[in-house]
């Protein structure tokens, strides 16, 4: 199941990289993604899979715009920053502790945090996110828990 | 017809402009920012927007072609690697125990 | 002189750039930035093969066949 | 002092330089020797003459096979030089090993989640080289990095057990030895070396020749880069 799945996707992403439908190209596709999948069942993913069920999947459709909107706010404030000559920056380290079901919702939450202009993720160890803020009000969103909430929403219901 | 053009033109241009604009941030950032960690924070975060805006600009630019099918997968490739990449990098400074940098007077604070 | 400069302006860029890189690459001790310097004048040395081969208003040589395409020639040339 | 001397050296150099870019025939124009001349005559017969659609892949491995034939060569042999310069020097000297920091979480699940899809875009380089821009160099280069990738991520033996003992030498030397295979074949089709056939009946063996050389300069490329990490890092 995870291994069609994975297969699935994989075909998907040849079909938009040639954009042919010529027997030959196809064949090539298929079996390409056939043997990927396997190997990515088999030995990459021995764990726990990234799989997603439908409805995850919509909510996380919902969620990337979300956090675009995010980043955009953020981006505006870290260039007001950066461009602004006495430079009101006030760099601290936060730990933030999340318990979290699933691998995946550490690597959304972390990559979210990164992606999200303002803060970084220093290190991820066990229920602990280390975030670098460049600025208190950076790291309000983390800190009550927004985010994680939303990750939470999209992983784990 | 020429109207759509002109939009598109407008918004391609727009798109363009503002991904040129944080790159310039971010690189004016790598310069004046204090530490490793922020440093880091300019270099990775303005890329991925002004990136991710470039981009978007040229997947709007080449219409429904199935080259900005491509755009559109190589913008997702970017939004998930580059702030991995940028994680690496933290991490590794902050395992090796590299101390952020504090605004002098700063009271206690932080971690 | 200077119109021929204008003219080749593509080209003066990618000298402008090659001398960039070379005085990263006398000037700072640091090997890294002497890399960098060196990784600069090498995207310099491609920028002007490439700016070679532009045509105006030619298209990629790959692609349909059409009449106006760019030259193929410096991108082997790049290879090497 | 130095700085001075900096400013001199720059100056003894960009100014030849500079007056050498006066001197071109103007940029861009149709009219420059290096539009009319040999590329000229490879836009216009190059997509029917060489085989590939691409005329900067028929001119590699076409008109220019053997330039190419050599430089796939020289990557051979700069594995041959990272053994030779190990086995003299580094297989000794063992540091102790600095104290392992196991890998973040994150990479190991991004670069897992990654990996299918950048195998999946390296052997689209590799097949479309004769059509749009790519080819062995290029996705060879991608494998590679995805070997390296997959031998941090995952550890060594994870890794070893996509490049397995045995056709490994092989594997490194595929690039040589499909342009030499293909090569021969030309020489018995035509009475040349590397030579294409010509006629359009067989226009179809023309690709299939190059798109053969894209795969094992793609393979032995990625072969060679994924070894010589393995010995840097088994070092």
């Amino acid at each position: 199941m995870k291994a069609a799945q994975a297969g699935g996707v994989l075909f998907v992403f040849w079909l938009v990289l040639t954009g042919s439908f010529k027997p030959y190209d196809l064949g090539v596709g298929l079996l390409l993604s056939v043997l990927l999948a396997l190997w990515a069942v088999r030995s990459l993913w021995t764990d726990d899979a990234p799989v997603l069920t439908w409805k995850q999947a919509l909510r996380f459709a919902a969620y990337v715009p979300w956090l675009v909107k995010e980043i955009i706010k953020a981006a505006l404030g870290v260039a007001e920053v950066v461009l602004s000559p006495r430079m009101p920056i006030d760099p601290r380290v936060i730990g933030h502790r999340v318990v979290f079901k699933r691998p995946v919702c550490n690597v959304a939450l972390a990559n979210s945090i990164t992606l999200t202009p303002g803060t970084l993720t220093v290190d991820v160890d066990g229920d602990i996110t280390y975030v670098h803020c460049l600025n208190e009000g950076f790291g309000d969103g983390i800190v009550n828990g927004d985010m994680e909430r939303r990750v939470i929403w999209v992983f784990e219901e | 017809m020429s109207g759509i053009d002109a939009v598109i033109g407008a918004v391609t241009a727009v798109l363009a402009g503002v991904g040129a604009f944080f790159f310039l941030v971010g690189t004016l950032g790598i310069l004046r920012l204090p530490d490793f960690y922020c440093r880091t924070h300019a270099a990775t975060k303005c890329d991925t927007i002004g990136a991710g805006s470039i981009l978007l600009a040229l997947a709007i630019f080449n219409r429904l072609h199935p080259e900005s099918l491509k755009i559109i997968a190589l913008a997702a490739l970017v939004l998930l690697s580059s702030p991995t990449a940028g994680h690496a990098l933290a991490r590794a400074a902050f395992r090796t125990g590299l101390v952020p940098w504090q605004r002098t007077g700063a009271k206690g604070g932080g971690s | 002189m200077l119109l021929a400069l204008w003219t080749n302006v593509d080209y003066v860029a990618s000298v402008v750039l090659f001398c960039i890189g070379l005085y990263c690459v006398i000037a700072k001790n640091n090997l890294i930035k002497k890399f960098i310097g060196l990784n600069i004048m090498e995207t310099s040395v491609f920028a002007f093969i490439v700016a070679m081969g532009v045509v105006e208003g030619g298209t990629h040589p790959s692609w349909e066949p059409a009449p106006g395409r760019r030259t193929p020639t410096p991108y082997p040339r790049a290879l090497s | 002092m130095k700085k001075a001397l900096v400013i001199v050296l720059l100056i003894v150099a960009a100014v030849p330089l500079v007056a050498a870019v006066a001197g071109l025939p103007p940029h861009g124009s149709p009219s420059n020797p290096t539009y009319t001349h040999v590329s000229a005559y490879y836009l216009e017969h190059g997509a029917e003459e060489a085989g590939a659609e691409n005329i900067v892949t028929d001119m590699i491995l076409n008109y220019r096979g053997f330039d190419t034939n050599g430089e796939v060569t020289v990557i051979f042999t700069s594995l041959a030089a990272v053994f030779g310069v190990l086995l003299l020097t580094g297989a000794v000297a063992r540091k102790p090993a600095a104290p392992e920091i196991p890998v973040s979480m994150v990479v190991r699940f991004i670069a897992r989640l990654l990996a299918p899809f950048i195998a999946i875009f390296a052997v689209y380089v590799i097949l479309n080289g004769h059509i749009s821009p790519g080819g062995g160099f290029q996705g060879g280069t991608v494998l590679g990095a995805l070997y390296i990738t997959v031998s941090i991520v995952l550890g060594r033996d994870e890794a070893r057990r996509l490049l397995p003992r045995g056709p490994k030498p092989w594997l490194q030397a595929a690039g040589p030895l499909t342009f030499v295979g293909v090569g021969l074949l030309g020489l018995v089709l035509t009475g040349y070396y590397l030579g294409f056939p010509t006629t359009p009946a067989l226009a179809w063996l023309r690709t299939a020749m190059i798109v053969v050389i894209e795969i094992g300069i793609g393979v032995g490329g990625a072969a060679v880069l994924a070894s010589v990490y393995e010995t840097m890092e088994a070092d």
